[in-house]
């Protein structure tokens, strides 16, 4: 049974029937017990399981990322939660020196059953410490997972398949998708942690997005496919391990690809796939492929220049014009609604 | 100085930055200042105190909480309205926002919106001091947040081995966003921990900014002669939520009785107080419509000022 | 149990390490062992003593410098070699090295070669075992040096608020490689320092082993009584150079006559003299023999083992 | 007058002559004015300018890396050391989050010139906590600027371009490059920090290389070049800012393409430099780009893995061979030296 949900409370939920399931899963970070738990995500886990499973910490990032490694080698599948991916800056001694090593320097003899959420995405004018995105980080170091869905099922799904997984998973959240709404199952069914989806069939070209990305790719298409064109939308949904199956599938028949990365492109995501699909489809692709992702510039605070710094729906309609040689589409009576305005002020 | 001079100092300082927060608070709602407010409100007396007891070379650096010490520190209001509605003219031109504070030409150094950050470059800036022997004291404030962080006692321990003229300043709120000190620190006293350190150690529960202000020149008095660095905890009462123009007493975690008792020694009206020994009702409220006028004008510019051009964007990321 | 066996337990372990390392610096220069050795040599009471007060249950961490730790909770020395000499029958299959040694079973959770790492593993660990209600005790064992880093403070602060079950364990050699401590801690007393968190503190001098123990001992009992971490202070002399087993007084930083003094008063040599209450030369020796030749059969089998196929370079990344 | 010199002796004298210059500069780190002296590339220089401007410090990455932005924009120019990049790990905070970030977020009210020199590479069974590089996590945050010299003379040039920059300049060395002689000039002029260089001629391949790589590679060039085969070596030399257009010169005319980066391919480097190469050769590569790097592995520590973790010369000369299709070279005659025996035991 399915019923539709917030990608919020797919997360929540989640989280909710997996601490019932298991008792070695907790919850913690700084702030998620306080009474607005984390944008409400964690909504009811202190109630129903009490201050031991579901905590707020001292300020102290890197002291509980190991903390996490700790109790997860003793035997508990640790939640750890960042309010933003930045914070997480402080935590990556403990992540890439002992985390993502841990398994291979026992020789296999013990696992790291831990689930890292991070919640990044634009806010309200909060510029250049609140911004990051840094999955190509993360998926450059073996030994760590990284998924990043984009639609309440994924969210349910892909947190449920973490916190069973027995590796380190770094769960990454767009806080534009926690208002998006979607169908979820009632069921605590796992969803893959190393596949790509198409979530917008198309033949003329191939959008692959991360995260928030495939929320403008979606509306792109949508409104190129008045015009007849057929944009494919590919949720990367996992950037390590990388399905670059799927991608490569969908570029071998559009033979047109775009890139639609939710971060900086030098020497980001973007460039795996590029690399990825270019070497795959040698001689099939009618065009360069194009990457789009921010600006590289430390992201500003004031609206007009926020704006250009992140890239949206019209450039990516702009960018397949370009490529598949069209003229530009009136967009003048388009409708880019904005999930920002659910986050409205201050943060 | 004077006394009556200095008390006139502080009320400006203190009652500048009360009437600018006003002002922020009036026109939050309207949306055009996009960047999260983290409001002063509550805590004048230690931005005007210590800057106050600073000398213009003198140098500070602060948390996203930071327009007190901004305001106290420059009495300049046209470039920080600016920066709080985007503008061009804004302090960084519009790309830092509220949390990201900077007047190089006044002493203020940086402000930084994660937590603890600016501490150790607050030590840096007092090794750079001592080199180039030019006399500079740093002051950097901080939360009882930023000393949950590992960062806050690297730096701590470093200013202190190295015997650098650098002026701790803790904002006691005894909040963390939502969570009491007692939730995140394990000991009873920070100041006792404090004391072991080759550091010497003031605190304070006063709303005065004289009172501050005199505990601050002691601190630097102390950081001179004993060439170490000082620690000066300095408690008051946060008013506003902590991110955000609104009171939030009705959220759970805090009890609005708490606010009346603190209230009672608002730091704005116990200066204001205080200037009755040495001004007539008219002479304050002139000074008070002076400061007015001046944020006034400058909100009124910055409403009126252009943003930075598309192409700002992609300036200012390398010299 | 009875005097006499504690204080042969004590030495077995003292000795098992004090040989063990004898073993490798007697075959490093061959360039079988391609591993960066920090030899614990001199701290052998420390390792002996408190490894002899936890039960087999119990966890301990440690850094780059745990030989001492592994062989005093395991009195295993086969996977042990073998991780020295790079073989599939080491510890971690040779992938770790002598910096890496993990021994789940016996309760060795990790050491690390990141100054600082483990400790808040430990704590998380900690919480893990009062969440299991297993009763099992947590000790993590750190350095002087670990102790400038932040992420010692937040640990100690964490561990403090959260009240957990774990043994601090300062080992204070006064040295971080070759900087002294009065060169990096801005402050007279750690234990002072550590005194004001809600944590019990011991400290001493001693290379007794027997008196670790007891410390050891007393220092459990208070975590588990006053319901908070506990932090026990041991002095010792790092006999050989930072990394290598060589000797380095002739490079300056330190002086023979230091070694000379703490060389007097010899953990292994103590414990040996002592055991003469109880035991014969002919049965110290037989006790010694024993150990000789477990030490003998594991190098012989180590070097003797297989390296990893190379396809195992690929396994164990994942699970 | 260009002298034969180390490596090692090239950083010391840039560093010195730099602080003879200007009374700005200072050198600090961990272990930096001990005995040992940062493998020698610091020697002298607390004798000749005092304790003052060369100084070991507390072990405090995070606060020591905020250390040197407050005194860089207090008017200093400092240097700070890490004996191992994996250290710097400790610091990430500081450096992405701030120092990053400083100029832009004053709108270029002050400069942050600071060199962050960090050293890479291979030692003795060091394993995982030891071995990493991060190129491409630097070159990934738009503030920074990353460099990788691996000649003497560039080591010099760059490192006394890195000080004068009014930037944040990554300097990456790897330390078996430190006993690599060669020529460079006694005056202290400054090599660009955003130019690759052709380090060995030859028409048929392009192997770009980092750090060390080039070593790798231009052994691989001067064997094959004995059958005839003539190999390219370009010396990225400047992750951040990349000077894509040497490469893409060269692969033009090639026409085939190796990445060979010191570090993981997923993510790293070496998909930026692919993805670039792809688009600006369009039609024009004769084959699929190989890029070539560490085994996707926590590095281990005996020495039968390690070998097998870390690409090589040989590694090099069998990717050529495969995309020229050719036989493979026989190699049982060559003389693989390793600068590792000069950094034999015990790290
Ligand atoms: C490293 C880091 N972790 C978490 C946050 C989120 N955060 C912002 S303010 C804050 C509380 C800080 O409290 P305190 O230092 O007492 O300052 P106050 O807000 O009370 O002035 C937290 C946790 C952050 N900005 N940076
Ligand atoms: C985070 C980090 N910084 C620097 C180093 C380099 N390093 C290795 S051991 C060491 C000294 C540690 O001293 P201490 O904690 O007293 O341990 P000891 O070696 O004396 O046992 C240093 C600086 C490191 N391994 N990790
Ligand atoms: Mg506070
Ligand atoms: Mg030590």
């Amino acid at each position: 049974m399915s019923r539709l949900m917030s990608y919020r409370e797919a997360l929540n939920e989640a989280m909710a029937q997996e601490m019932r399931r298991d008792p070695r899963v907790f919850v913690y970070g700084i702030d998620v017990a306080d009474h607005k738990r984390t944008f409400m995500s964690s909504k009811g886990l202190v109630e129903e399981f009490g201050l031991d499973r579901c905590f707020s910490t001292p300020l102290a990032e890197d002291a509980m990322t190991g903390f996490g490694l700790g109790a997860a080698i003793a035997g508990m599948r640790p939640i750890h939660v960042h309010m933003r991916v930045d914070f997480l800056l402080l935590g990556l001694n403990q992540l890439v020196n002992m985390i993502a090593t841990q398994r291979y320097g026992s020789g296999g003899r013990f696992a790291v059953p831990m689930v890292i959420r991070a919640i990044i995405g634009r806010g309200w004018g909060q510029s250049f410490q609140h911004s990051k995105t840094l999955q190509s980080w993360f998926a450059h170091i073996p030994g760590l997972k990284v998924v990043m869905p984009s639609t309440p099922r994924d969210a349910k799904g892909m947190l449920v398949a973490a916190i069973r997984d027995d590796n380190p998973v770094i769960f990454i959240e767009h806080r534009w998708l926690y208002d998006v709404v979607g169908e979820v199952p009632e069921h605590s069914d796992e969803i893959r942690l190393d596949g790509a989806k198409v979530i917008h069939p198309g033949s003329d070209i191939t959008v692959v997005a991360t995260s928030w990305m495939n929320v403008e790719a979606v509306k792109a298409a949508e409104i190129l496919k008045k015009r007849g064109v057929g944009v494919e939308v590919v949720d990367v949904r996992s950037i390590s391990p990388f399905d670059c199956q799927t991608i490569i599938d969908s570029v071998q028949r559009t033979r047109h690809c775009i890139v639609a990365d939710n971060d900086w492109t030098h020497c980001g995501f973007s460039a795996e796939v590029a690399a990825t699909v270019y070497e795959a489809c040698m001689g099939q692709l009618r065009a360069p492929i194009r990457r789009i992702g921010f600006a590289p510039t430390p992201c500003p605070c004031a609206r007009p220049l926020e704006n250009e710094f992140y890239p949206n729906a019209v450039s990516i309609i702009r960018a397949v014009e370009a490529m598949l040689k069209l003229s530009e589409t009136d967009l003048s009576h388009e409708d880019f609604y904005s999930y920002e305005n659910k986050f409205k002020g201050p943060f | 100085m004077k006394e009556k001079e200095l008390n006139r100092y502080l009320y400006q300082k203190a009652y500048l930055i009360r009437r600018a927060e006003a002002a922020i608070r009036a026109d939050y709602a309207s949306d055009k200042m996009k960047t999260p407010m983290h409001m002063s409100t509550g805590g004048e007396a230690i931005a005007a105190g210590v800057c106050q007891a600073l000398r213009p070379q003198d140098q500070i650096l602060g948390t996203y909480r930071s327009h007190g010490i901004y305001l106290a520190k420059t009495s300049e209001t046209d470039a920080f309205f600016a920066e709080m509605y985007g503008k061009a003219t804004g302090v960084a031109k519009g790309k830092g926002g509220s949390m990201h504070l900077t007047a190089v030409d006044h002493g203020l150094i940086c402000t930084s919106a994660i937590v603890g950050t600016t501490i150790p470059v607050a030590v840096g800036a007092a090794y750079a001091n001592k080199m180039q022997k030019n006399g500079k004291v740093v002051a950097v404030f901080f939360g009882d947040g930023a000393v949950d962080e590992g960062v806050f006692w690297e730096s701590l321990n470093s200013a202190c081995v190295m015997k650098l003229p650098v002026l701790f300043v803790y904002e006691d709120n005894g909040l963390a966003v939502h969570v009491p000190a007692e939730q995140r620190h394990g000991y009873k006293s920070i100041i006792e921990i404090v004391r072991q350190f080759n550091c010497n150690v003031f605190s304070s529960e006063t709303t005065d900014p004289e009172a501050v202000y005199n505990l601050a020149l002691q601190a630097i008095g102390a950081m001179n002669k004993y060439q170490q660095p000082s620690f000066l905890r300095l408690a008051y009462y946060r008013y506003l939520e902590h991110v955000g123009t609104n009171e939030d007493f009705n959220s759970g975690y805090r009890d609005r009785a708490e606010f009346e008792r603190w209230r009672k020694a608002d730091p704005v009206e116990l200066q204001r107080k205080k200037l009755g020994k040495w001004f007539s009702e008219g002479e304050i409220t002139a000074i008070e419509r002076t400061i007015d006028e001046q944020v006034e004008g400058s909100i009124k510019r910055a409403d009126e000022a252009q943003f930075s051009q598309p192409q700002a964007l992609y300036e200012d990321v390398l010299a």
